[in-house]
């Protein structure tokens, strides 16, 4: 297996590690910059806007002149935070989205280290940065990004749980913890067939797990205000922005690794690095602007609805799909079997998502009062 | 789940199937109707070339704000009998800062000396400094003495 | 109690026909352009002619009628404004009744005025300050219009905060604006204005707008001061 | 044992400071929130920092120098507001407004009330959390309805258009077509809107059952408008005590079941339809020519002294003016009863034992002008 970054040169694994890291980082920047301006194009769109035009071509230039603009930018400081986690808060949240890349297999060859548990190093790694969000909101000082720290904490632990175990159905499937065995196993058909719920709790949990909308509400813009980066300026502040893009990338490429048969299927694994880094990117594109869709479209959920769709909804529904997986391999079934299964379960899902939205009894419509028309009709011009 | 997917596809019909309706401002101006009022100007009397403006401090009075300062004086034009006009305006100010571009100014003129500008031009008048916004006689008869304005409202 | 002049119901007249109001003022004449402008219209130099509002008595069968009989031993005044246009009775009463009438205006089955419509403040200068109340029924579609008149030194009216919880911002606001202390209103800190601002009330007739306009006038017509900050 | 208690974990209240520059407080408004984690335990609003004297600066108008200020007092209905201080003072004249002002004003009074709607629904979706979807959906819209405005009246926002005793000039010659086009238009966004947000069952979960209030409360707190129809009170100005021509037109008024925000919202949706139906009666009523201006008009506007309280439906609720006249040509005292006042007042009692994000919404349903509120 070749190592990016260390092609042909011998040198130890841990350089070639670190070397590979900082070359994903410097890329993951520029990825991030330009994930932004597809982000703006895309939704402005959506919302009968043009997006970024006035920097370059299409706006092209707009996310570096973002960046030199957040760079030049005064770092601030509240005088009443606390500096040790005010200023390590950023690095809480930074160093572990980049170093989860260590495991992650762009192609057949391009992957830093390979890991035999790397699925569950991604999960482990990712779900670090609510330290940091703990931190940020508590040492701002500020009561905004208290209460943003807290929610982080709340969704973030809270919705692990059905991403975890919604994994843990796909290990079940593949026998594996391994992505790149994972892709491997989805030569001919991809997980995303056999694990509908699987898949539909993996979105909405990765979706609240890199805290976009619907699920944003530790940062919350009509509410909190910003939330836990409400004190943050300048390089703090874009380091943030650019880890939670670098998040969304860790997910997307993690669903479309794990589900959509990443760069396996369907034309296996024979293409030739380049056409699997398309296929890659392609699949990943997918799932990015699937949460952009979904942030252009829906209002935020409150936190009590959000915590109690994850524990009454989800988990339930990860534990179904796990106790199916478990039935297929007892009894052996066939795959057609687990997914008609899993698709029900699916079903399911969505249906419960819309009457656990709508408690009780069905609601009235609005009454309808008439007038008539009783004055005089119109007179002639006098 | 319904209500869920029928929003995703009002926003990806809106994506697919309209165009923005984004105007890219600076260069492209949008079209404005003939009465549009930015800020009363005053008109030059192109026949006998001098303002319309008497001075009568009608506008002067009827101004909810109070931004115009009117000062007249005798028409040194009437007395060589070029001009109908006994007086004529001498001195002209009005604060854009404080006008509130009610219109009332114009209803009240009688000689329709007092107009809205209808352009872009009255539109746009970022200053540095609030006192630039006191525009003076000169000032204000500028652009109808150009031609550039036709105002739509006028008493 | 200090009641205004001429408030006798029967100064009747038809205020469309006054001759103030079909008279055209004097215009600038088109034609002399010289008229000089040593004065300045705008500034109401002399007060408006003393007149009072025509006032008439409401018809038999009003709801001041039904107001009496539900609110018992409370002396009323009442009157129509013709400019109304018949749509609303006038109460004036005592600041004393106030509580005892509102109360039976809200209560009382026959009246059934639920719903405060708006409460304001008039300052009447030498004949004290008035507070006006409207009322409104959403089940009878009548309205009464109850009026309270207090002096300057002695300002306290009962809050009808409790009564009517519409009245709570309408008090606060009417005691920024004009002094009135609301007796027993359970929050009377100052709304509109700033919170150390209560001895000092705008829209008393004794507030110089007039001068604050014209000096900011004075101001604009040197062409100095407002570039100044 | 009983373990000591440490003082320092004892459980307290938070307060927090929202607004006056907060994202959703919709102008400069701000209420200080207590809050027990997410739940609101007290609340305290805070307004005037937009207070301008309004009422005192228009003592010192005259009446036609004092319908530009109902503009800038009421700055998404403006013409509703210009049309209470016209009744107000037309009442006083005993002046008749001509049929065709009467109806060019019913159809650019409930234009405005699209156009204040449509304001209402973008920015309550992004108080709802929606990333300005629903606010570029229904600004396109009120952008039409603005150069409408502008092409009748000249000005965008502070149209100065109603005068007393009818308008201050006659409407373009192609106004009804221009009406009949933008129409269509506001049809289009109405329907982009419900579909966006109307029926998505996470904004009916974020709406529904909260911020309750009941027939009883909104009657005994002052509400008017929206706010009242959606507790179930079918009271609607131009129903119950028409002014202008409002007694010539079929429509309906849509009165919710619970009095929570979402029938609030829902309330206005079906409030823009019955406006898009008025303004088509009307325009079909439309006298084709006539003055717009009575015939008896005096030159100077004097009133005979005397005491009148206008109202109207202004699309945030009753917009009213209490106006007493010393005669002269100018107000004695001018009181605005603006709807948003009344309306944000019972802003604590619907707020308090909700979540924190709900107050953001409850207050957004009120659709309040901050302008309006502190005048």
């Amino acid at each position: 297996m070749m190592l990016l970054a260390a092609p042909s040169i011998d040198m130890p694994g841990w350089l070639a590690s670190i070397i590979g890291l900082v070359a994903i980082t410097l890329v993951m920047t520029v990825g991030v910059a330009y994930a932004t301006w597809y982000e703006r194009k895309i939704i402005a769109r959506m919302q009968l806007r043009l997006g970024p035009t006035r920097v370059g071509p299409f706006g092209l230039l707009q996310p570096i002149a973002d960046m030199v603009k957040l760079l030049v930018k005064e770092d601030l400081r509240p005088a009443t935070a606390d500096p040790v986690a005010f200023e390590l808060a950023v690095f809480a949240i930074f160093i572990p989205a980049f170093i989860a890349f260590v495991a992650v297999p762009f192609t057949s060859d391009w992957l830093i280290s390979p890991l035999p548990l790397s699925l569950v190093y991604l999960l482990a790694i990712s779900g670090l940065s609510f330290i940091g969000f703990l931190m940020a909101g508590w040492g701002s000082d500020n009561k905004y990004a208290l209460l943003g720290g807290m929610r982080a904490a709340a969704q973030l632990i809270s919705y692990e749980i059905p991403l975890i175990l919604a994994m843990i159905g796909v290990v079940m499937v593949t026998a594996s913890a391994d992505v790149y065995q994972i892709i491997l196993f989805q030569d001919r058909i991809p997980l995303i067939a056999l694990q509908p719920l699987g898949f539909l709790i993996f979105l909405t949990a990765s979706i609240a797990e890199v805290e976009r909308p619907p699920f944003d509400i530790p940062t919350g813009e009509s509410e909190v205000a910003g939330g836990v980066f409400i004190e943050f300026s300048g390089i703090r502040w874009s380091m943030f922005q650019l880890t939670s893009y670098v998040n969304m990338y860790v997910f997307a490429l993690l669903g479309a690794f794990v589900f959509l048969g990443g760069w396996e299927w369907p034309f296996g694994r024979d293409i030739g690095w380049g056409y699997q880094l398309l296929l890659t990117v392609v699949k990943m594109s997918l799932f990015i602007f699937f949460y952009l869709w979904i942030r252009a479209s829906f209002p935020r959920m409150r936190v009590d609805q959000l915590m109690s769709y994850a524990w009454k909804v989800l988990i339930p529904f990860a534990l179904l799909q796990i106790f199916l997986n478990g039935l297929f391999i007892v009894y052996d079934a066939p795959g057609v079997v687990l997914a008609a299964a899993s698709a029900a379960g699916a079903a399911a899902l969505a249906y419960l998502a819309f009457r656990s939205v709508r408690r009780g009894e069905p609601r009235k419509p609005l009454r309808m009062v008439p007038v008539r028309a009783t004055g005089a009709p119109a007179r002639s011009a006098t | 789940m319904l209500g869920i997917l029928r929003s995703m596809g009002v926003t990806a019909k809106v994506m697919l199937t309209r165009k923005p309706v984004t105007i890219q401002y600076p260069e492209v101006h949008r079209e404005i109707p003939n009465r549009d009022r930015a800020f009363p100007i005053l008109i030059w009397d192109e026949e006998k070339d001098e303002p319309f403006c008497t001075g009568c401090h009608a506008c002067e009075r009827a101004c909810p704000v109070e931004c115009m300062t009117v000062v007249m004086k005798d028409n040194p034009r009437h007395a060589t009998g070029e001009s109908k006009r006994r007086k004529i305006i001498d001195e002209f100010w009005i604060d854009y800062g404080r006008c509130m571009r009610c219109n009332i100014c114009v209803e009240v003129c009688n000689f329709e000396a007092i107009g809205m500008n209808n352009t872009w031009a009255g539109h746009e008048l970022s200053r540095y400094d609030r006192s630039q916004l006191v525009f003076d006689l000169d000032q204000l008869l500028s652009q109808s003495k150009a031609g550039k304005v036709e105002p739509g409202l006028r008493a | 109690m200090t009641l205004p002049e001429g408030q006798e119901p029967d100064a009747t007249s038809d205020p469309g026909a006054t001759p103030e109001a079909a008279a055209p003022a004097p215009e600038v004449a088109a034609e002399t352009p010289a008229k000089p402008a040593a004065e300045r219209p705008v500034r109401p130099a002399k007060e408006a002619e003393p007149k009072e509002a025509p006032r008439v008595a409401p018809p038999a069968g009003s709801i001041n009628e039904t107001l009496a009989a539900a609110a018992p031993g409370v002396v009323f005044n009442a009157y129509m404004v013709p400019e109304m246009k018949g749509e609303c009775v006038t109460v004036e009463v005592s600041r004393d009744d106030l509580t005892a009438v509102m109360t039976a205006a809200r209560d009382d089955e026959r009246l059934d005025l639920k719903y405060l419509r708006c409460l304001s403040g008039v300052d009447w200068q030498d004949e004290g300050l008035e507070v006006v109340y409207h009322l409104w029924s959403f089940t009878k579609k009548h309205s009464l219009q109850v009026k309270t008149r207090v002096t300057y030194d002695d300002a306290n009216v009962p809050s009808i905060a409790t009564i009517y919880p519409a009245a709570d911002w309408h008090e606060r606001e009417t005691r920024d604006m004009f002094g009135i202390n609301f007796e027993g209103h359970w929050n009377l800190v100052p709304l509109l204005l700033p919170e150390d601002m209560t001895d000092h009330f705008p829209l008393r007739k004794d507030n110089p707008l007039q001068e604050i306009e014209e000096w900011q006038g004075e101001n604009l017509r040197d062409g100095a001061g407002e570039g100044d900050e | 044992m009983v373990l000591e208690r440490d003082p320092a974990l004892e459980v307290v209240d938070m307060p927090i400071n929202m607004g006056p520059q907060h994202p959703s407080t919709h102008g400069v408004f701000r209420m200080v929130l207590v809050v027990n984690g997410e739940k609101i335990v007290d609340l305290v609003p805070h307004i005037g920092y937009m207070h301008r004297g309004g009422e005192k600066l228009m003592e010192a108008m005259d009446f036609r120098q004092g319908i530009g200020y109902c503009d800038r007092t009421e700055y998404l209905a403006q013409f509703s507001a210009e049309l209470a201080y016209c009744l107000a003072v037309e009442r006083l004249m005993d002046l008749q407004v001509p049929e065709r002002a009467e109806y060019i004003r019913v159809i650019l009074t409930e234009m405005n009330r699209l156009s204040s709607h449509f304001m209402f629904a973008g920015a309550f979706g992004v108080d709802a959390g929606v990333f300005a979807t629903s606010f570029t959906y229904a600004f396109p819209q009120r952008e039409f309805l603005q150069e409408v405005f502008e092409e009748v009246s000249g000005d965008r926002l502070m149209y100065a258009y109603f005068r007393v005793g009818g308008l201050a000039w006659e409407v373009p010659d192609n106004f009804v077509q221009r009406v009949h086009e933008v129409l269509v238009h506001s049809a289009q966004g109405l329907k982009d809107i419900d579909d966006l947000l109307t029926k998505n069952e996470i904004f009916m979960a974020r709406c529904q059952n909260i911020g309750n209030f009941s027939a009883d409360q909104a009657i005994a707190y002052g509400l008017s408008g929206p706010m009242l129809r959606a507790s179930g009170v079918p009271w609607d100005l131009r129903k119950d005590e028409p002014y202008s021509v409002y007694d010539r037109f079929n429509f309906e008024i849509p009165v919710g079941n619970y009095g929570d925000v979402y029938d609030r919202y829902l309330v206005r949706m079906e409030e823009m339809r019955q406006s898009i139906s008025i303004i088509e009666q009307a325009l079909e009523q439309l006298p084709p020519d006539g003055p717009i201006v009575p015939e008896k008009m005096p030159r100077r506007l004097r009133t005979p002294p005397g005491e009148v309280y206008a109202k109207v439906e202004a699309p945030r609720g009753e917009w009213g003016v209490y106006l007493v006249s010393k005669g002269g040509d100018k107000p004695y005292r001018l009181k605005m009863r603006s709807p948003s006042f009344c309306n944000l007042s019972a802003l604590r009692d619907m707020t308090i034992g909700q979540y924190l994000a709900d107050a953001v919404m409850i207050l957004g349903s009120m659709d309040i002008v901050l302008c309006d509120v502190d005048r």
